[in-house]
Parts: C-alpha cells; structure tokens; sequence
C-alpha cells in the first residue's frame, strides 16, 4: 500500500540497503535451505580450494566456507538482533517511563545511567563476561544491559518532547495509567527516531559483538560468527589471500546498508517538517 | 587462531595449572653425569660461515605479559625465559645435543646412590655490576626457590632439595631428599639463574647477571631491551652488540612485523600461515618438535572410566593422523598415548604404535559388556588453541566404534580450576618435561598434584621411584620402557599428539643449527647463539 | 505619485510552488502586484494565503523546499527572479529589507545586537563600523527605544520582545532602504506592548520614506499602517483597494466575510446570584519553583455560564488553568467543585472529578495525539469514562461528531493530520464532550485559529453551551473574543485578578486602569485609530513605557 | 556569572559523585572475578598453606568494605598501590603506558577534530551536492567497518605492499618524536578514520540543523554570505552538539582503543587492562578502570562546561 510508494522514490543507497537487509534476513532464515553443508560439520579437507565440490572453499578444519558464512548470517544477525531488542525493551521502557513519570524515578534512572555510560564499554564489558563466563546468553544480557543505557538517553529525550505536548497532558488529565501513557500516547509518537536508533544500534552491536570476538570474548567457536571468522582468519590478509575478508566484508555490508536507510529515514522524518 | 587467545588462556590456565616448567627436554643418550669434560663444544658441525660479531638482534615474541617481573620465580613464559635467558646463566647447560654440560659449574659430582651432588664453580666469572661470582650467590639464587614462603614456579622441580649449602667459595652442595640421577640436569631449569646475592637474599631487583648481556630496559608485556656485555666470560657466544624484545601478542601481528622487517625472528607462527610464510624467499620456518603434547584426561576412579576396556575403546577410536593434519597442519607427531615425546632419549622405541581402529574398540566395548557408549567431554580451548575443534573431530570418528562422544564446550575461565580433574572425560595439554622422571613424578604418579587421571598403579609407581636413584642407564631405561607400556595399555589418558612449535626468522639472521629437541628459538638461547647474517 | 513614475517593485504573474508530502503544491499562483517608492502596501489574507512567501518572493528569494515556477519580479526596474545570488547579496539589506515576525527568533542568539546590526552595512555596504554604530543608535532614538546607547551591546535574549521588534526595524532600516517587508511584525506581541511597535514603524517608515509591504492577518492593524490594502486568500488575489474605501465598501463575499467576523454576540444569560457556584478558586496562590505565578486568585464559575479570564502573557491566566485541573497544586487557597473541595493534585482525584472537568487546549495540533484515529482519539473517554463498547461507542461517536457538525462517515477513521486547524479543534471539543462534563476549560482555544474559522468555533461552543447547559471557563488574551461570548468577565495581570464583573459591566466605560488600557490598546478597523489613541495617550500622558 | 559558577561547581561535584560511584561498582565487578588472585599468581607452588599465607600478605582475607576502605584511603592519598603480579608500584606501571595512551589520542585527535570540523562545515556548505553525498557515503562506510578490518586494510597497504610504514608500533624507551611519530602514524590513522566520520556527520547535521532556524534566513535576507552564514552565524550555536561528540571521541580515543593496541602491538593502558583482568591482578585493573572512568568524566564535565560557555544566554545573563 502506502508502503511500496515511499521505497520506490527512495534514494538508491537507501534501496541498495534495504535490498541487502531483506536478502541478509532470507538468508538467516533459511540457512539450513541455503548451506549445501552443516554448521560444523568436517567434509573436507581444510583450506580447500574455491570452485569445485566447495564454493568458496574450505576453513582450517575443513568445514564448507560459504556454509559457514550462510549460518554465520543466522547466528550473528541473531544474536545482534536480540540484544539490541533486549537493549531497546529495557532502555527504550525505562527511558519512557522516566520521561513521563519524572521525579525521583527520572532522577535516579539519569544518575544511575550517567555512572554506568562513565565506565568504558569495552572495559565494562571484558569484566562482566569475565565474570558471568563467554557464551551467547551472557553475551547477549551484557551488551544488552551496555547498550541500554544508551538506549534510555535517547529514548527519554525523545519521550521528554513527546510528554510536553497537550495530548499527553489530556491523558494525564483523563487519569489514564502508566501503561496506556507508555503504549498508546508516547511510544507511537517516539517511534520514528527510535526505529532509526534501533538500525545504529543494532550496527554498533554488530560491531561490538566483532570486537569481542576479536579479543576472544565474543560469540565462541565452534559456531560460525563473522566477527570471529574474520579472527581466526586476519592473519591471512597479509598475504593477499581474501578468504578472511568475505566476512568482514558482510559484516560491512549490512552495517551499511543498514546505516544508508537510517540515514534515509531519519532524512524523511526531518524533511517532512520543511515546508 | 589468534595469539591472543593464546594469551587469555595462557593466564586462564595459570590460574589453575601447574607452570609446567616448560622442561623441554628430549636427547637420545641418557647420560648421567658423572664429571664432564671442560669447555664448551663448539658449533664446529655448522654449514654457516663463521659467526659475525654486531648488530642488532630483534625479535616478536609471544608469551610477553604485563605482569611480568623480573624475579625469576614468576617467569612463567617465552618472553622472559629467552630474554632473562641472555641476561644470566645457570649452573649447567642444555647442549646441542641434548645432555647437560657445566656452564656457571665448571663441573659437578654426586654420591653413587645420587643423593648428595657438588657443583664446583668457574673461576674468574663477574657480574656485570662487577661482583665476582661466588658459592654463595649460587646458595642465594637457589634459595630463593625454596621455603614455606616461596612462591617460585620452579619450587616443584626442587622439591627434592633438602639443603642447599656452599663449600668453600667455589662449590655448592645439594643435599637431596632422595637419589635423583638427572640432577644436572634440574639445575639448567631457567628458572634457576644464578643472582647476585645481597643482604642475604637473591638480588633479582637489580636484573644484574654473569650473562653475555644486560639489562638495559625492560617493560613487562612491552619490550625488553639488552646490550652485549663487554668481558661476557663464555667464547664464541653473543655475538650481536644488542637485542631487542618485543612482546606481540597478536599472532597476525608478529607475521606482519616479520615480512615487515620489523622484527627477525618471531615465534608461535600461526600455522595457517606456515605454507604462506615459506613462499617468503626472505624467511626460514623453524620447527621444534615436540614442544608439548596434548590429552584427553579420563578419570580412572570414576564410575565411567574405572573398566580399562572402555578406556582402551576411545584410545582405539581417535583417529590421531587426521587430527594431527587438521589440528597441528602437520606440524607434530602423533602420539602412542603415554607422555613421553618421539625421538626422546627415554623413548621406548620398541612400543607398538596405536592406531585408528573402529573394530577393536568395538571389541573393547564388548568386552566391557556394553554395545555402545555415551560419553561427556568437557572440551575447552583453555587447554590449547583448537581442543574444541579436535573434541569434534573425535567425536565424528569414535561414531564409527558406535561411541556418542557428547562434546560439551567449557568456558576457558576457569577451565582448570573448575573442570580439569573434577569431570571425568576433559581437554588438556602438558609441556614436555626434561626427563622422562619429571614428567612422570607430577602427571601420573599416585598421588601427584597434577595426577589428571587419578591414575594409580602400583608398578607404574614402584618403578618410577626405583628409576629416580638408578645411576645404571640401561637398567633404567628399561624400566622407562616398561613405564611407557603401562601408561599406554592401562593409563588414564589418550595422548593423540605432540605438538612442535613453530617459529620463523629473516634471512637477515643465522644460526648453527638448533638445539633441536629442546625448547623453542634454539632451546630458548638465541640471543647469545646467533648472529648477523 | 503620478502612473508615469517607474514602480518600485513589480511581480507580474508570479507562481511559486512548495514541496510537501512528497510532491510539489501550487502556493502563489499568478499574482500582480505593483508598488510605488514612498507606498505602503498592505497584504492580508488567512494562512496559507501566500503573503509571507509572496513578501519574501519580493526580495527575491524562496525558502528551502519551495521554488518558484512562473513570472516575473522586478525591483526598480532589475529581475530578481533566475538573477545571480551575487546581484541578490547587493540588494538584501542593503535597498531591500525584511522584518521577521519574531524578534527573539530571528536575531542570532550568538551575537550582540550591534554586531548584527551593522553586517550588512559594513560587509556590503562599504560603510565603516564607527559611522554604522552611530547611525544605529540614531536609529535607536528614533524609534523611541530606552537607552539607545547601550542597548546594542545586549545579546538578544537580554531585550524584552516588544523593544527586540524594534530592534530588528531598526536593523532593517540601517542601510535606509527602498523597501522594507513587514512580515507580521506585531503578531506575536501583546496588545499593549502592538501599540509601542506599531508607532514607532509607522514614524521610522514616515521619517525615512521607504516603501513598505506590510504582512498581517489583522485587518485593523493593516489598517494603521497601509496606503492601500490587498486581500489574498489561497495564493491568489481576491480585491485590492487603498485603504479607506476597503474597509467602508469592500467587494468580494469573502472580504465581506472577513469584515464580519467582528460582530458576532452570545445572548447573555443570567447569573443565579444564590446557587452554589459549579466551581469556585478561593484566594489561591501558586508558584514555579520560587517564582510566584499566582496571588490570592479567587473566582465563581455557575452551571451553564462562561466566565472569560482576560490577560496579557505572563498574568497568570493559563496558571489559573493548570490550577484548577490539578496540574499546578497551590500554595494556599483551594478550589471547590460544587461546593466541594477538589484534591490539589489531579493525581489524587477521581475519575469521577476528573470526568467533570475537561479541558480544551489552545493548539490543536498538539493536543490531538497524531498515531491514533479520530474514532479512538473521542471514543477513549466514552470507554475510559462512560465503559462504552463496540457498537455503542462508535455510535455514540457518530453523534458527537455530528454534534461538532462533522460528517461520520467522512471523519470516524481519519486520522488528525488529515484535518484542517478548525476540524482538529472541533474533535478537540468532541473530544471533551464525549466525558459528558459539566465544566470545560477553554484555553485560549480560538488563538491559533483563522478569524473566520474561530468564529465558527466560537458558535459551535455557544449551540453547545445552550444544548447542554454546560460550564466555560474561557481563557484568552483577546479583546474581541471575551466581547463576543462572555458573560461574567476577569481581567488578570502579573498572577492577580484586577477587574471583575459581567460582561455588560466590564465594557461599559469607565474601566479600571488597566482594563482600559487593555480594551483601548485592541486596534479598531478605524485607519485613524492609532493617530487618535496616541494622542489622546500623550495627553493623559499614561503611556506605558515597554 | 554567579549562576554560572554554581552551575560549574555542580557540574564538577557530579563528575566527582560519579566517579565514587564508578569507583565502588568497579570494585564490586573485579571483586566478583571468578578464580583467585593467590591461585593464579601461586600456580604450581600452592599449597592451601601459602595459598593462605598470600592471600593475608595481599589482604584478600579481609572484608570487602575494609578492602574498598583502605583502597579508597590509599587512592585519596594518591597511591595506587602494588600490582599483585609483579610487585611493582602501579603508579610506575602505569605510568609509560598512560603517556602512551594520551600521546595516541592526542595525535588521533590532532588529526581527526580538524579534519571532521572541516569536512562537516564544508558538507554543510555544499549540502547535497555530489561532494556531500560522497562525504556522508564514506563517512557511512567507515563507521560501518570493523576497526581491526580498517586496521589490517592499512598494514596490508602501507605496511606490507609500499613499506612506507611501521605495522607495529615499536616505541623505544627515547626515540625521538619523529619515530614515535612515524611509528604511531598507522593505528592514529585507524583510529581517525573511526572517529572522523562521527564527527563530521555530527558537525554537518548541526549545522544544517541549524539552517532551517529564523535567523539563519534573516542573515540570508540580509544578503550574508552562503561562507560567513555557516561559519559566523550557523557554528557558534552549533557549538554545543559538536564539542559534546567531540568529547565523546576524544573519551574513545582513550579508552575504547584496545583493539588498535593489540593489532598494532601498541603499549597503551588497554592492553594492561585486558592483561591484568585475565590475571585477576585486581589493584591494575581498579587502578586503570578508573583512569578511564575518571578520563571519560573529565572529558564530559569539560564539554558541559565549555558547552555552557558557548551559551550565550548563560555566559550573559539577563540581569
């Protein structure tokens, strides 16, 4: 419907992007389809050759590369996607809630957020899985929890401009409740720049989650994870050999793309209000 | 993998494992010293023309950590062993061929049931600080191991040192607490460099040595930098003006530092990277073989594990050629499931090598009464970079025996002190020992803190202390053969491999030829061994 | 001024265009347009008429998102529309000057008023800095404004509005001009301080001989200033006349309107003296922080009467709002509905007490959350209030929004952004209808609106009013609109009340100090009125210096 | 001004409140580290004697408030106390690699502030031009990619094929500034390349943002230059934004580069931090958590302040 409209006479990086997340989503979702052979399952020897039997060859140990990376779309994408979900339940909630109830609550959900955003996320973030141990769960709650105070700034500031308004007021007035003031007055109306938040963040923990798994703490091997498949494979760069770039490279790619239609949304949003 | 794994786990490990102490030690000749010859052999069998004094020796290591000191009990990895190394020396020597030969002893005795050994000193041997070196700086060096109080890694390998005493101002008596035939070659332990004494401690503050070089800097996890000491009383030995240590954690790295020219030797090559470095005209791959070695630890006290039959199945069903392929490219050897490293001199050469074979550890399971198994492996790559991926790699081959090996991935923290030797089927890696005794006395026998299988057989364990005290070699090596026999048949571990380690230098730098079995960069002695090429 | 003289500025068919929701919509379409140097014109027309883009259009320049698409603008005699933006730099500022509507806003917040103020003279002008200042506080004095000296050293936010106005006049004649636009340059200004600003345009323009296009929405202010008047309404031209003969005789149906907005009358009802008051305020005071708002404000509302609260900004009137909803808690005093006490807090209250007591704001668009649809946006009390559901909720919608005079069909499922100013207004009244109370607070609620479009919502609330019986507390800072429907009449200033009383006693004459000057500061559709105000105030010399 | 001054002293007692805070939560989170100081530092010689007998010596055996108590005491009297590790004083330890750390920033910044103001004013000034969208593309693409990719992209280049600079950053104990310089050159490259995007769009967006306000038009009206509006009229009130994200990056420079230090082998505190967690050399990694945490707030409460600065309204009060 009004949908198909807006996307036709989008900018081209902004349909070029939109392209690359849906093919990245079809691909997550149907990997087992997709990859000619298992996750983790051996059938080769390692380094294999492109072409052939192997696509794009084999990894050290022998497993299907293109395999890998097709599965890798489906744990990273995954895993991304959840924690900046949790990041955006929680900050996103909390950050409504602080705007519309104000006081003390605002006031200690602010100073508590201040203090954790003045420890540095990645160090933060070494020490937590140091200490709740590496696997995808608490991968997922750290950054998550990380990222929520992000989340809670910009989704308090949005909300606090949404609160002022006289339709928010009116509630109040009506004696409407929390909830409905969080679902059905603020939330709708703090949408668009949440949405966009949601694309940056969702790169920025894309990105992180590489970082992490570059410095070992990250999504653990065996699963296939690009972050880490660029690791264990950086080494090889110096040797002109692209293999170890292919994952990087889609790792670049959806964080473009997915940036090119934040950019394209937040640009809408604001171009609306010109004339 | 990167390098940088390595090092989590490195101090993962550290926080439960025993620092192994990186004994490497394997020769063919299991010479027991009585008194040896004086001086020193020369590289007089090596190709390369003669060694050229000057320049500046450069090298990206890994194994280099912040928390590094330079007392010698804390030194727990390649970074401080190479460069402290250069700085002191010890009372004896690994040569080239892998006996022990006097260095700071000018030569030793022991008593004939070898429990009392007296080193006897060299004369003329100063310290850089100009000290001259005398009995009791070698009383203080030692001492500052041992005690209650001490925290010193080489506390174990002193464990049978009773007293410690000078004689005179040139000897030292050890005095032990039972006969140990490969006494001298304890000594060489590079934890047990010889200090300054002062104030009736170690000096180890200082960084002063008898050394070919010092200390000119040394930032832990950073750098570390040294220069030739001008009256360095060994001949032939030290022959660049200066070196330079630099602590590369990243295994990317140090390959780019290496084809950079930023550097001229660097270890731990990532293996992926081997074929893709000798392509380099300009580099020369260096392997030691057989650095280390890696288990699979089966409690022979749990329920699971206590039949030897079922132990025996999953030793016939690991297919070792593979995951040496797959696991180590083909650098290491594979191993005959006891702990003792091929081409060592203590090696029982007359022992069957085991096999991959589905059927007999079928017959093995029958015999244990049961058609098929499950097991759980708590697989960690703690243990060493890849023990996860050859956990897996297990598992798709003990299918075949109809074994369901159920691979269970353990977080590296913590690994060793919460999963190793607690459950009963895990991941683990040990450092080759020097002897064949040592490796024993903390691995498998009854008792021992670091016994990962609770393994305990009653000949295992009267031959080991019967070897200890045998000054006969051929005596003893008989009962090393038998010893190996038994860790194979009836032992708690499967022993699939041993890994080399694996190192590359630049064109610009030469050697003789390494000390080859021993150790990694030239039995960790490159600094004074090579030259400018 | 004789027909040979060459026109100062002349637009002949020009057609502008603006890109919103994704397309491009004709704003000026084909408008002539001549004006003679030393003329002052005057453009007036309702929102969206295109007289501030035309007035712009006049200096040569569209803003973003707009261009213009046909025709022809000549300034004295040189194309401004596809002329280079070099030639257009020599003009602006220079011989052509613009006035904005807000003062605050438009002046640089960065910078010191002088420093703004002799840009264009300095930079293009070619004058030197130390004749330009001085020049500028010529200026200053001319246009009456307290210590002309100093005040230029002043960041904007340091002047109060009404002397910021006449700043930005000031600036705009620094280059003395041949045209100066006056884009509702009194708009957004009290009534009281209006008169200040409105005289000294008038003398600078009359002083310095420019030719002017005066922009405004308020016919009697145009009135003051122009020769002559044309009336635009949807980008085009709808009568052009020199002043006196539009105001005494003008032609079109829709001037015509306009003109008769002003004389629309409530019947007035009469007060029942004796019954309890449907809501009372007894001697409150309220405060923001330390800053008092409030002061012992005491008032009675009776069922089915409209109390209209006049002030200008900052009398506390819209405080009084907030206090009675519960949203403000006094310091002192207290409010009683029906005699009985409300709870200070509206979080306190109960839904019953919040049901009596509903409120219309002053801004539709705001007050109307945009993600939801008519349908939910009035249905929400009925179900929230009244446990309406299904069926009988959309039904009973269907009725308020006939109520409104809205067609069902047409507007159950729209959503607000669909809707003009004066619709969303409507559903905002439906909206506080459908809780079926007996009080309505309306604040300020026709000011945003279009005079034509804020009589009929004035008319709808009387019908309303006589249908129902229910109560209005209006708040407004117009004159005009407290004339039209109130019956009881409270006059604040600076948080307190100062004047009181019925309609009919309030108006008639002698008023209390400020009450006059409120009701005497409303302009007149008189094109004589300022003259004669001005000097009847430098008579009684109690003037009020702004 | 008085107004001011408090809203300093505020701003300043916040920044230290906060950095109490941080402190505790620090201490807790370490404190939690599962495995042990005594454990891990012992390996092979501990026997639950002088497992004991070291955990006494280091005070691990005391209550975790009297812990916290005399840190706290030790920190306020400017000693940060001895590395578990190696016995060395942290002050010392730290030291070298704090420098290395701020000359790294510094260096980063020195590049990259300038570099993205410009850009950012310059896309703003020709916005929507092909110059623009190729800036906003780039500067897209950059934030896009992983820092350790850019990184290696950069050695493989600069390093390995032209051999005109280092790939590690060997950092001699007195090498001139032209060697630091040089070799820092690649992981300050890196690093500006991460930051500048950021900023550029920051800056670009502020100042467009700005654009659309009244009085931008009325300098327009007033036949100002297209230059002097963005520069003269657009930035000093864009100030506030830009310096806020500024600081947000110099605050990353500082401490969000321990993945630069590791491929380019740099000493910075990162990596001593990254090591000493592994260690659970717990007085390190305090020490350096809070020279980050305390990094971060400085930076911030400057920006707050400097932002206040460029508030015309709040350096001018109306009174």
């Amino acid at each position: 419907m009004s949908l198909i409209k807006p996307l036709l006479r989008a900018p081209l990086s902004a349909q070029f992007g939109l392209l690359v997340i849906v093919l990245y989503i079809l691909v997550a979702l149907f990997a087992p389809v997709l990859a000619p052979f298992g996750e983790t399952e051996v059938v080769g020897e390692g380094f294999a050759p492109w072409g052939g039997q192997f696509l794009l060859g084999t990894d050290n140990l022998g497993r299907d590369m293109f395999s890998r990376l097709v599965y890798g779309a489906r744990n990273t994408l995954g895993i991304a996607f959840l924690t900046t979900l949790l990041a955006f339940a929680v900050g996103g909630f909390c950050g409504l809630v602080a705007a519309i109830r104000g006081g003390w609550i605002d006031q200690g959900l602010s100073r508590l957020v201040d203090i954790l955003m003045a420890i540095p996320q990645l160090i933060f973030a070494l020490l937590i899985l140091s200490v709740v141990g590496t696997n995808a769960t608490s991968l997922v709650l750290v950054i998550a929890l990380l990222d929520a105070t992000r989340v809670f700034r910009l989704s308090r500031a949005v909300a606090m401009t949404v609160v002022v308004q006289d339709f928010v007021e009116a509630a109040r007035l009506r004696g409407e409740g929390l909830w409905w003031l969080v679902s059905r007055e603020v939330l709708p109306n703090a949408a668009a720049p949440l949405i966009a938040e949601f694309g940056l963040r969702f790169c920025f923990v894309f990105l992180f989650i590489s970082a992490l798994s570059f410095l070992g703490l990250g999504i653990q091997p065996p699963t296939a994870d690009w972050g880490s498949m660029v690791r264990d494979n950086a080494v090889l760069i110096t040797f002109g050999d692209i293999s170890p770039l292919l994952p990087a490279l889609a790792v670049a790619l959806i964080t473009v793309s997915v940036n090119f239609v934040v950019d394209w949304v937040l640009h809408k949003s604001s171009g609306l209000k010109e004339c | 993998m990167s390098d940088n794994n390595n090092k989590i786990t490195q101090a993962m490990h550290d926080s439960g494992l025993p620092r192994r102490d990186f004994l490497k030690y394997s020769a063919t000749a299991a010479a027991i010293a009585g008194a040896f010859s004086l001086g020193l052999p020369l590289h007089g069998w090596a190709e390369e023309a003669t060694p050229k004094a000057g320049g500046v020796l450069r090298m990206g290591l890994a194994g280099g950590s912040t928390t590094d000191s330079r007392d010698p009990g804390s030194w727990s990895d390649t970074f401080t062993f190479v460069g402290f190394s250069a700085v002191y020396n010890t009372l004896s020597e690994i040569s080239v061929d892998g006996t022990a030969i006097p260095e700071l002893a000018e030569r030793w005795e022991s008593s004939p049931d070898a429990r009392i050994w007296t080193f006897t000193l060299r004369q003329g041997v100063t310290f850089h600080n100009g000290k001259t070196l005398d009995a009791g700086d070698v009383v203080a060096s030692i001492q500052h191991h041992l005690g209650d109080k001490s925290t010193s890694a080489a506390k174990t390998v002193l464990g049978d040192v009773a007293k410690v005493q000078a004689q005179g101002n040139d000897a030292v008596v050890f005095v032990l607490h039972s006969g140990n035939a490969d006494f001298a070659y304890v000594v060489a332990d590079y934890h047990l460099v010889i200090m300054p004494a002062k104030d009736g401690g170690a000096d180890w503050q200082a960084g002063v040595g008898t050394g070919g070089y010092r200390l000119k800097g040394f930032e832990p996890g950073v750098r570390m930098d040294l220069e030739r000491s001008p009256d360095y009383w060994k001949a032939g030995r030290a022959h660049f003006a200066s070196a330079e240590l630099l602590a590369i954690a990243d295994g990317a790295a140090r390959v780019n530092a290496l084809v950079t020219g930023q550097v001229d030797v660097i270890n731990k090559v990532d293996l992926k990277t081997v074929a893709l470095l000798k392509r380099n005209p300009n580099l020369v791959i260096e392997e030691t073989k057989g650095a280390q070695h890696y288990t699979f630890p089966m409690l022979t006290d749990s329920q699971q594990f206590q039949d030897n039959n079922i132990r025996l199945a999953l030793k016939h069903a690991i297919n070792r050629e593979t995951l040496l392929a797959s696991v180590l490219y083909g650098y290491g050897q594979i191993g005959n499931d006891h702990p003792i490293q091929p081409g060592s001199r203590f090696i029982n050469s007359a022992l069957e090598q085991r096999g991959y074979d589905p059927d007999k550890a079928r017959f093995y399971l029958r015999q244990a009464g049961v058609d098929s198994l499950k097991v759980r492996l708590q697989a960690s790559d703690a243990a060493y970079t890849g023990a996860v991926d050859a956990s897996v790699l297990f598992k798709e081959q003990a299918r075949q025996a109809g074994i369901d090996i159920d691979v269970v991935r353990e977080p590296a923290d913590g690994f060793f002190s919460n999963v190793w030797m607690k459950q009963p089927f895990t991941t683990s890696f040990w450092y080759s020992s020097l002897t064949a005794d040592r490796m024993f006395s903390i691995g498998y026998a009854k008792g021992a803190a670091w016994n990962e299988t609770h393994w305990d057989n009653a000949r295992f364990n009267q031959l080991l202390n019967a070897a200890r005290g045998e000054m006969n070699a051929p005596l003893r090596q008989e009962m090393y053969n038998e010893m190996q026999a038994l860790c194979r048949d009836e032992g708690g571990a499967i022993v699939p491999l041993f890994a080399s380690s694996v190192a590359a230098r630049s064109k610009r730098v030469a050697h003789g030829g390494l000390t080859a079995p021993y150790g990694e960069l030239d039995g960790l002695r490159l600094i004074e061994r090579w030259w400018q090429a | 001024m004789t027909m040979s003289e060459k026109p100062l500025l002349e637009i002949r068919d020009l057609h502008i265009e603006g890109h919103y929701q994704d397309a491009w919509h004709p704003l000026i379409k084909g408008i002539d347009l001549t004006l003679q140097r030393g003329e002052v014109l005057g453009l007036i027309g309702e929102s969206g008429a295109g007289k501030s883009t035309l007035g712009l259009a006049s200096m040569g320049y569209v803003r973003d998102g707009c261009r213009i698409t046909g025709g022809s603008v000549r300034f004295d005699g040189q194309e401004l529309v596809g002329a280079k933006p070099e030639a257009l730099r020599t003009l602006r500022g220079l011989r052509i000057a613009y006035v904005a509507q807000s003062a605050a806003a438009s002046f640089n917040p960065a910078h010191r008023l002088i420093d703004q103020h002799v840009e264009t003279a300095v930079r293009n002008g070619g004058i030197d800095r130390v004749r330009a200042e001085a020049e500028a506080v010529e200026l200053y004095r001319v246009l009456r404004l307290p210590n002309p000296e100093q005040i230029g050293q002043r960041y904007p936010h340091q002047v109060s509005g009404g002397q910021l106005q006449r700043v930005m006049t000031a600036m705009a004649m620094a280059c003395h001009p041949d045209l100066i636009i006056f884009d509702e340059p009194t708009t957004a200004l009290d009534v009281t301080t209006q008169i200040e600003v409105l005289a000294a345009i008038r003398d600078a323009v009359k002083t310095y001989g420019s030719a002017a296009l005066y922009i405004s929405h308020d016919l009697a202010v145009v009135a003051q200033m122009a020769d002559r008047i044309m009336v635009l309404r949807h980008g085009k031209l709808v009568e052009e006349a020199d002043t006196r003969s539009m105001l005494d005789a003008p032609q079109q149906d829709y001037t015509k309107s306009l003109w008769a907005v002003r004389s629309f009358r409530t019947e007035p009802k009469p007060c029942p003296q004796q019954a309890t008051p449907l809501l009372e305020v007894r001697k409150a005071s309220a405060s923001y922080g330390h800053q008092p708002v409030l002061q012992e404000v005491s008032l009675k509302l009776h069922r089915g009467q409209t109390l209209a609260v006049i002030g200008e900004s900052g009398s506390g009137k819209s405080s009084t709002a907030r206090l009675i909803t519960g949203l403000l808690p006094p310091t002192a005093g207290q409010v009683l509905y029906d005699g009985e006490a409300l709870p200070a807090d509206y979080r306190q209250r109960s839904k019953e007490q919040l049901r009596r007591v509903q409120m219309i704001y002053q801004i539709p668009d705001t007050a109307l959350n945009p993600r939801q649809r008519i349908v939910d946006i009035i249905g929400r009390p009925l179900s929230f209030y009244l446990g309406l559901k299904g069926q009988a909720l959309r039904q009973r919608v269907a009725e308020l929004l006939e109520m409104i005079e809205l067609d069902p069909a047409l507007y159950m499922e729209r959503q607000p952004r669909e809707l003009s100013g004066g619709q969303k207004q409507r559903i905002c009244i439906a909206r506080a209808l459908a809780a079926e109370p007996q009080l309505i607070i309306c604040d300020e609620v026709t000011s945003a609106l279009d005079q034509l479009v804020a009589e009929g919502v004035l008319k709808l609330l009387n019908r309303i009013q006589q249908q129902l019986g229910v109560a209005y507390l209006f708040i407004t800072h117009d004159v005009a609109t407290v004339r039209a429907i109130a019956d009881e009449v409270l006059v604040m200033q600076r948080g307190q009340v100062v004047d009181h009383g019925s309609r009919e006693a309030i108006f008639t004459p002698p008023h209390r100090d400020y009450t006059g000057l409120l009701f005497s500061s409303e302009p007149e559709m008189d094109p004589d009125w300022l003259d004669r105000l001005l000097a009847k105030r430098a008579l009684t010399s109690t003037v009020q210096t702004v | 001004m008085n107004s001011l001054c408090k809203l300093l002293l505020q701003r300043l007692a916040l920044g230290l409140l906060s950095l109490f805070a941080v402190s505790v939560i620090i201490f807790l989170a370490v404190g939690m580290l599962p495995g042990d100081v005594a454990q891990a530092m012992l390996g092979q010689a501990a026997t639950p004697e002088t497992v004991a007998a070291f955990r006494a010596q280091l005070g691990l055996d005391l209550p975790p408030l009297t812990r916290f108590g005399h840190w706290a005491w030790q920190l306020l009297h400017g000693d940060l106390g001895l590395s578990l590790a190696n016995q060395r004083p942290i002050a010392e330890l730290i030291g070298a690699r704090l420098g290395n750390t701020f000359t790294l920033a510094l260096l980063a910044a020195l590049v990259s502030v300038p570099a993205a103001l410009l850009l950012g004013m310059l896309a703003a000034l020709y916005r929507n031009s092909w110059f623009d969208r190729l800036l906003n593309t780039s500067a897209l693409s950059a934030v896009s990619f992983p820092e350790f990719f850019v990184a290696y992209i950069l050695i493989l280049v600069f390093a390995v094929k032209l051999n005109w600079l280092p790939s590690i950053s060997n950092l001699a104990p007195g090498a001139s500034f032209a060697e630091v310089l040089e070799r820092s050159l690649l992981p300050v490259l890196t690093l500006s390349l991460v930051v500048i995007a950021q900023m550029m769009r920051m800056t670009r967006a502020a100042l467009i943002n700005l654009l659309a306000s009244p009085y931008i038009e009325m300098a327009r009206l007033k036949g100002i230059s297209q230059a002097r509006i963005i520069f003269h009229h657009a930035l000093p009130n864009a100030l506030a934004p830009i310096i806020n994200v500024v600081a947000l990056n110099l605050a990353y420079l500082v401490v969000g580069v321990v993945v630069v230090e590791v491929v380019f082998v740099y000493p910075g505190l990162g990596q001593l931090l990254v090591d000493s967690v592994a260690k659970r050399d717990i007085p390190v990694v305090q020490a350096c958590s809070l020279i980050f945490a305390a990094t971060y707030i400085l930076l911030n409460t400057t920006a707050d302040v400097l932002s206040i600065a460029s508030n015309p309204r709040l350096m001018h009060p109306k009174g």
